[in-house]
């Protein structure tokens, strides 16, 4: 399947160890490919939503100021091989918030020319949640083909949406069906720690909390978070380059540094990190499943994992359930 | 939307030579913002200038780029031609395309491109140009003189004279300094006293000046034009303007046996006393340490005899804040004393004494009426030794440099000597005879070859004293470093001269910056010999360097018409190209977070602490502030600052980034 | 390009050109108060932008117009000039030196010098490389 | 421990101080910081060699300085920290009660800021072995194997900005990386501006580290930062011979100067 993919000139992005971590990296050797792992450092979300986009290329001249967009057209086919039903799962709230209102031509051609291969997780650690916020380890949201490891090397192969129907229709050869097979049995189990809908009617009323002050005290006000996040969309756009023209991209920001919302005058209307923090969950758990009817986390656990402080979201969340 | 005019200028053939300077005017018409770009012979010429302005008018110009010779020649030329045109001179920069151009290459196609090149840079730079105001800052014309020695003397009647008030300042209950304790001065043999102490009755009398003496600077605020002085007035314990300085109270004074400061301990004084008779003001002072009243609590036998009840026991220090617009210091110098010679048995043997108080056994109005007697036994030496450069030129104690008057005294010492003991034989322990002066080296020449005097060139290394001798123990280098005894009767030390006591702590007041020796540093050695770094603050004599009376008086002159050119203005105008420190809405107030790195860095102590409170008194945040009167803008501070909180006018972040990319970028043109 | 102050090396500069010595037509100066104005972060940016090599210059130690600027630029230039090795930066594309006023030829020497001995390095094609990450950036980066 | 955890209920109970800011059990066998406000709390207060957070960067914020006077447990790296953050008046004396700890489970009340630079200057900085290892591997690389290793290191920034917020040294209220006319360092997470951030940061922290390696510590992509001013620090001693966070004198390194500084590249 792997080298079918390659020989059709897409791009494989796929779970890679590389510089001693693991990330999600483009590859074109299988052999380089990671098919059993708990997490990836940064997520899926790039395929998509890049670390920088560029947008367009400016020039100032004599007569004025000229400039020329990017071609979305000319973005290549990638595949993203390999990756947990929560990464898979994280293109939904993300393609909401770029379709909402207004329809963001990037990130949607991506989307457009993405084929998402899942793999269901056979491990998890203290960090997952997924099964609390609605995604679970062998959930085919998201993905265009599930693939779930059997005993023998062999995988499962859920076919899921027409793109990957259409993908198993290229390379006949490659499947066979299968009956009789308990799925629940072959993924990791997950303990559910607190419902997401029963936490978005408890937050929903809780933006003057005290507890926001309590949880955000040792937060540093780093990006962290945001960046490992497969659904954080937050960007900035930049214009880099020199006097007579330049650059102009998107680069991922994060609502957990002081100067998010700064104003030019100096004020700030999140002034304390608390504010930012409450923002933060409030965003994924109260907004967004209120405007987008989606939810903004998938339980990945990675900012929980990355955080410099140990800001443990699920553990935080448990907290604000019990109150 | 910048309107940028570019002037590209011949120079006659000078820039023509070898730079195509239409080709180079035509390339800066192409770039965005400039509309306006011509070439002409001579730039700076009338009707070069009259180019500019037409054009500054014609194309409403926001912006000038002169491309010609270095702005160290002509900026001030062309930014005046702007101004006249209405248009803000530092909206004018020039590109240098003579000096580092057209001189420095060959003609080739290169060196126009260099050239246009640099245009292209400061067309840039100049877009982001502000326009500055100059920064005018009102002058208090009155100066303070600190210290009343020869210099502080000189220094204040000078401003005087020059019809602006001065206040001098002396610590001592008397002006006159070390010059009034000096018997003849070389090389004109004349009494120090006599030429001195008109000079004291004048500064007395003078109506521009205030002497207050027995005082001291304790505090300093403010910058050039501006500062506010704190002086403490120590109490004299006496009613100065009852006091008609009649004298009887020093003459019944029951304490009499107190080593005199003046005659450097080998006369006494009273407890309530004038230093020396002709004292200025010559009004006694309660010596707190020694009075038996203030000791003890009774006596008063100065109380009952005053017959103008003057004195004042509960007179307490006075502390006085002045305003001044300029500062000299003239603090003057002191000599090292006792324990510092162990090897030479100062302070040990009574007959080894240093300089001064050789200049007291000389003086007529000395403890000895001017004769010159042993202080052991009052006998009069037959031999004495003159060692100089005692503890100077001596990197072992500590101190590298010259004393450089020592030389010319022990010189005028072994003649005074010599005249007043015609049978007695001086030796002079020398390294170097220094006597570069005028009329100087004819004077130690003539202590040689008229005097008699016995110069032996080497160091000595003992002194001690056997049968009532004091024996001298030397080398003679001339002689082959041959080992030389003299069997003297009294031993005089060129000691080193050192800075004045307390001059450390008077320069951390007054923040002007002072070398290891502690003594003032001056802003250019050579160019600035009597400005400090902090503008407003000048050097007079010995307190900068040691330095003998006609020098002292010079630097003393010196800075005041330094004084008096300042107060020739009723502003200060300063270029305005100086730092300043960002401001924004609270609660952040700036970026700035205070951690004040940027202070000693400062080489003028300009910048200072601003604080933002509540009503309630309680600090927000501490942040930096650059006072405009103290800048001088060498930009220090700003390439430190991490947070790039300060910026540079004339020099900002944003116009220095732009001439690197301006040359680096690709143009697109 | 050449970074210089105002008081000295400028007018070194200048003396050269009053001097008429020759030196290489390569070398683009910019005007500074003082040493102590230059913020490493300029020679950064110079780097990012393509120049093979920069020439820091200003007033002998003790000869600052500001007293003590130079020195203040001194120490700075001894942590960046380690920093840049630590780092692998090719240090000696960046020169410091001392030109007062009356070295007009020391500063054509210190020119010719410096041209020669950045042309032996070659263009700094690893800096640009790296410089142009953004230009050609694609999704292929992670 | 349990000292500490005495003497924090009793500063708290007795109302001398209204924080303390320690290290408490986080998520698995992780250590975090822990802001103890109610004597009752004080047992959750840990401390061993795993208590690697630099707690000076919460002295001087707003949100920890809003809860009144602050306690803090300060391991060595902390104490010189305070030192540094004292000297840049980000930290006042009267404000803070600082509880030394030691590895060896030592608990050490300092009555004064001074007693503070007494105890760090008895008791010098050692690097960890892996540091130590990976330097040595460093300095014998030539400037091309060095330019590769970082470049190579930084390719995986991601610019989130951990290693400034874990540093207490970064206190500013605005980054230069956030200053952006002009825009000296760019945002965007590519090679040049990845270069350039690591770069411009390690000089700003030249002679101001206090050698805690929280910035390596707090990177999500495990690049090892810290070793640029670990490395730094020791040119510095070499070069110098001071080291950061063992003085009260306000003269950091870079905005002080002496005139008999030796330098070999000047022309």
């Amino acid at each position: 399947m792997f080298g079918f993919l390659t020989s059709a000139g897409k791009k494989i992005y796929a779970p890679v160890k590389k510089n001693g971590i693991l990330t999600f990296s483009f590859t074109s050797r299988f052999e380089e490919v990671e098919m059993s792992y708990v997490q990836t450092r940064l997520s899926a979300k790039s395929a998509a939503f890049p670390k920088i986009e560029k947008l367009l290329k400016y020039t100032i001249g004599k007569e004025g100021q000229s400039y020329e967009e990017v071609d979305v057209e000319k973005f290549p086919q990638v595949v993203v091989w390999g990756a947990h039903p929560c990464d898979a799962a994280a293109f939904h709230p993300l393609n909401a918030v770029f379709t909402w209102e207004t329809r963001d031509k990037y990130f949607t051609k991506r989307l457009e020319n993405l084929i998402v291969i899942g793999l269901s997780c056979t491990s998890h650690d203290e960090n997952c949640f997924c099964t609390s916020v609605g995604v679970h380890p062998g959930d085919t949201k998201g993905s265009d083909i599930l693939l779930t490891p059997m005993a023998g090397g062999d995988y499962l192969a859920e076919i899921v949406t027409p793109k990957g129907q259409a993908l198993a229709d290229a390379v006949p050869a490659l499947f066979s069906a299968v009956e009789g097979v308990d799925k629940t049995q072959l993924v990791t189990k997950v303990e559910k720690r607190f419902d997401h809908q029963e936490l978005h009617t408890k937050i929903n009323g809780m933006f003057e909390h005290p507890v926001w002050k309590e949880q955000a005290l040792r937060c540093i006000g780093c990006g962290a978070c945001t960046y490992v996040c497969p659904v954080c969309s937050c960007f900035d756009i930049q214009d880099e380059g020199g006097i007579f023209g330049g650059l102009r991209y998107r680069c991922w920001d994060s609502c957990g540094f002081g100067h998010f919302t700064i104003h030019t005058s100096g004020h700030n209307p999140r002034e304390t990190q608390d504010t930012r923090w409450r923002q933060r969950l409030m965003h994924k758990f109260s907004y967004q499943p209120q405007r987008q009817e989606v939810f903004g986390c998938v339980g990945c656990g990675r900012c929980s994992r990355s955080c410099p402080v140990d800001m443990n979201i699920s553990e935080h969340l448990t907290q604000i359930m019990a109150l | 939307m910048a309107r940028i005019g570019v002037f590209v200028c011949h120079c006659g053939e000078n820039i023509s030579a070898t730079v195509d300077c239409d080709r180079v005017a035509e390339n800066a018409a192409g770039l965005p913002g400039v509309v306006h770009s011509v070439d002409y012979k001579y730039m700076c010429s009338d009707p070069g200038q009259t180019l500019i302005r037409e054009a500054i008018r014609e194309h409403r110009l926001t912006g000038v780029v002169v491309a010609a010779c270095s702005p160290r020649m002509h900026e001030p030329t062309f930014r005046r031609a702007c101004a006249e045109a209405g248009l803000n001179p530092f909206l004018c920069e020039m590109a240098n395309v003579r000096e580092h151009c057209s001189w420095v290459h060959e003609k080739t196609e290169s060196t126009t491109q260099k050239a246009k090149d640099v245009v292209r840079m400061l067309v840039e730079k100049v877009k982001r140009n502000e326009a500055l105001q100059p920064i005018k800052v009102p002058v208090t014309k009155k100066a303070v003189v600190i210290g009343g020695g020869v210099a502080g003397i000189q220094a204040a009647l000078d401003i005087a004279n020059g019809g602006h008030k001065v206040l001098l300042v002396e610590r001592e209950p008397s002006i006159g300094g070390h010059m009034s304790q000096l018997s003849e001065t070389f090389p004109t043999l004349d009494c120090s006293q006599c030429i001195l102490t008109p000079r004291m009755v004048e500064v007395a009398q003078h109506p521009n000046i205030t002497l207050w003496s027995y005082s001291e600077v304790i505090g300093l605020d403010g910058f050039v034009g501006n500062f506010t002085v704190k002086i403490r007035k120590k109490a004299k314990s006496i009613d100065e303007h009852l006091c008609t300085g009649c004298g009887l109270c020093t003459q019944k004074c029951p304490v009499r046996k107190i080593p005199s400061e003046f005659e450097q301990g080998l006369g006494t004084r009273s407890a309530i006393y004038t230093p020396f008779p002709q004292a200025v003001p010559n009004k006694p002072v309660i010596d707190k340490l020694n009075c038996t009243y203030y000791l003890k609590g009774r006596c008063k036998l100065c109380e009952k005899v005053c017959p103008t009840q003057a004195i004042r026991f509960d007179q307490p220090d006075e502390l006085v804040e002045v305003q001044a617009g300029a500062i000299v210091l003239a603090t003057g110098y002191d000599i090292k004393r006792a324990d510092f010679f162990p090897e030479y048995g100062y302070g040990k043997y009574k007959d080894v004494i240093d300089g001064l108080q050789f200049e007291r056994l000389a003086s007529a109005s000395g403890p000895t009426g001017g004769m010159i007697r042993r202080p052991s036994d009052g006998q009069i030496p037959k031999k004495i030794v003159f060692v100089a450069c005692a503890g100077s030129r001596d990197p072992a104690k500590g101190i590298e440099y010259c004393s450089k008057f020592c030389c010319m005294y022990t010189a005028k010492h072994a003649m005074l000597y010599k005249h007043k003991v015609h049978d007695g034989t001086p030796y002079v322990f020398y390294m170097d005879i220094r006597a570069g002066g005028k009329d100087y080296d004819e004077f130690t020449r003539r202590a040689i070859e008229v005097d008699r005097t016995q110069y032996i060139r080497g160091r000595v290394s003992r002194i001690y004293e056997k049968d009532g001798k004091l024996i001298v123990v030397g080398a003679d280098t001339l002689l082959g470093a041959q080992k030389v005894e003299i069997e003297a009767d009294m031993v005089v030390l060129a000691t080193a001269s050192v800075a004045s006591q307390g001059s450390e702590e008077l320069a951390q007041i007054v923040h002007v910056s002072y070398d290891r020796y502690k003594f003032f540093s001056e802003a250019h050695p050579k160019l600035k010999p009597v400005e400090t770094n902090t503008a407003g603050i000048f050097l007079a004599g010995a307190c900068q360097a040691p330095k003998d009376i006609p020098e002292s008086v010079s630097a003393a002159s010196g800075a005041a018409a330094k004084v008096l050119g300042l107060f020739a203005n009723d502003e200060l105008t300063r270029e305005p190209l100086i730092a300043a420190v960002n401001r924004m809405s609270p609660p952040q107030y700036s970026t700035c977070i205070g951690c004040f790195l940027c202070q000693p860095v400062c080489p003028y102590n300009a910048i200072e602490r601003e604080e933002f409170k509540t009503r309630d008194g309680r600090l927000i945040k501490a942040v930096a502030r650059i006072n405009p009167g103290l800048c001088q803008g060498c930009g220090t501070c700003v390439a430190l600052c991490r947070s790039k909180s300060i910026d540079l006018f004339g020099y900002s972040n944003k116009q220095i980034y732009t001439e690197v990319a301006a040359l680096l970028d690709e143009a697109l043109v | 390009m050449a970074f210089v102050c105002n008081w000295c090396t400028y007018a070194g500069a200048d003396l050269t050109g009053t001097s008429r010595l020759r030196y290489a037509q390569n070398v683009r100066i910019i005007r500074f108060p003082c040493t102590g104005r230059i913020d490493f972060l300029l020679l950064q940016q110079t780097l990012a932008k393509g120049a093979d090599g920069i020439i820091v210059s200003g007033c002998h130690p003790n000869d600052c117009h500001y007293t003590s600027g130079n020195f203040h630029a001194r120490r700075r230039w001894m942590v960046f000039r380690q920093m840049l090795e630590n780092l692998g930066v090719e240090a000696d594309r960046v020169i410091f030196s001392w030109v007062s006023a009356a070295e007009g030829a020391k500063w054509a020497d210190l020119v010719n010098e410096t041209v020669e001995s950045i042309r032996k390095l070659g263009p700094y094609q690893k800096y640009k490389d790296m410089a142009k990450s953004l230009e050609e950036w694609e999704v292929t980066h992670e | 421990m349990n000292k500490l955890k005495e003497r924090a209920k009793e500063l708290l109970t007795s109302g001398t101080v209204q924080v303390v800011v320690g290290y408490e059990k986080g998520t698995g066998e992780r250590i975090r910081p822990a802001f103890i406000t109610r004597p009752e709390d004080a047992d959750r207060l840990v401390f061993d060699a795993g208590c690697h957070h630099n707690l000076a960067l919460y002295l001087y914020k707003h949100e920890t300085k809003h809860l009144g006077k602050i306690a803090v447990v300060a391991p060595p790296f902390v104490l010189r920290s305070i030192l540094i953050l004292t000297t840049e008046f980000q930290i006042e004396e009267n404000r803070l009660i600082v509880l030394g700890v030691t590895p060896g489970d030592e608990l050490i009340e300092f009555g004064s800021f001074s007693e503070i630079e007494t105890w760090v200057n008895q008791h010098p900085v050692e690097m960890k072995e892996k540091d130590r290892e990976i330097l040595k591997q460093l300095s014998a690389m030539n400037s091309g194997e060095r330019w590769k290793f970082w470049q190579n290191e930084f390719l995986k920034c991601i610019k989130c900005f951990a290693c400034r917020g874990a540093c207490p040294m970064c206190s500013c209220f605005r980054c230069t990386v956030d200053y952006n006319n002009p825009q000296w360092i760019s945002v965007g997470s590519h090679q040049l501006g990845n270069f350039d951030w690591h770069l411009m940061r390690a000089m700003h922290l030249a002679g101001r580290c206090s050698v805690c390696g929280q910035c390596g510590e707090a990177c999500p992509m495990d690049i090892p930062v810290h070793l640029l001013s670990f490395q730094l620090n020791e040119d510095i001693l070499r070069m110098f011979g001071s080291r950061a966070g063992l003085t009260l004198k306000k003269e950091s390194l870079l905005s002080s100067f002496k005139p008999s500084d030796v330098e070999n590249f000047i022309r």
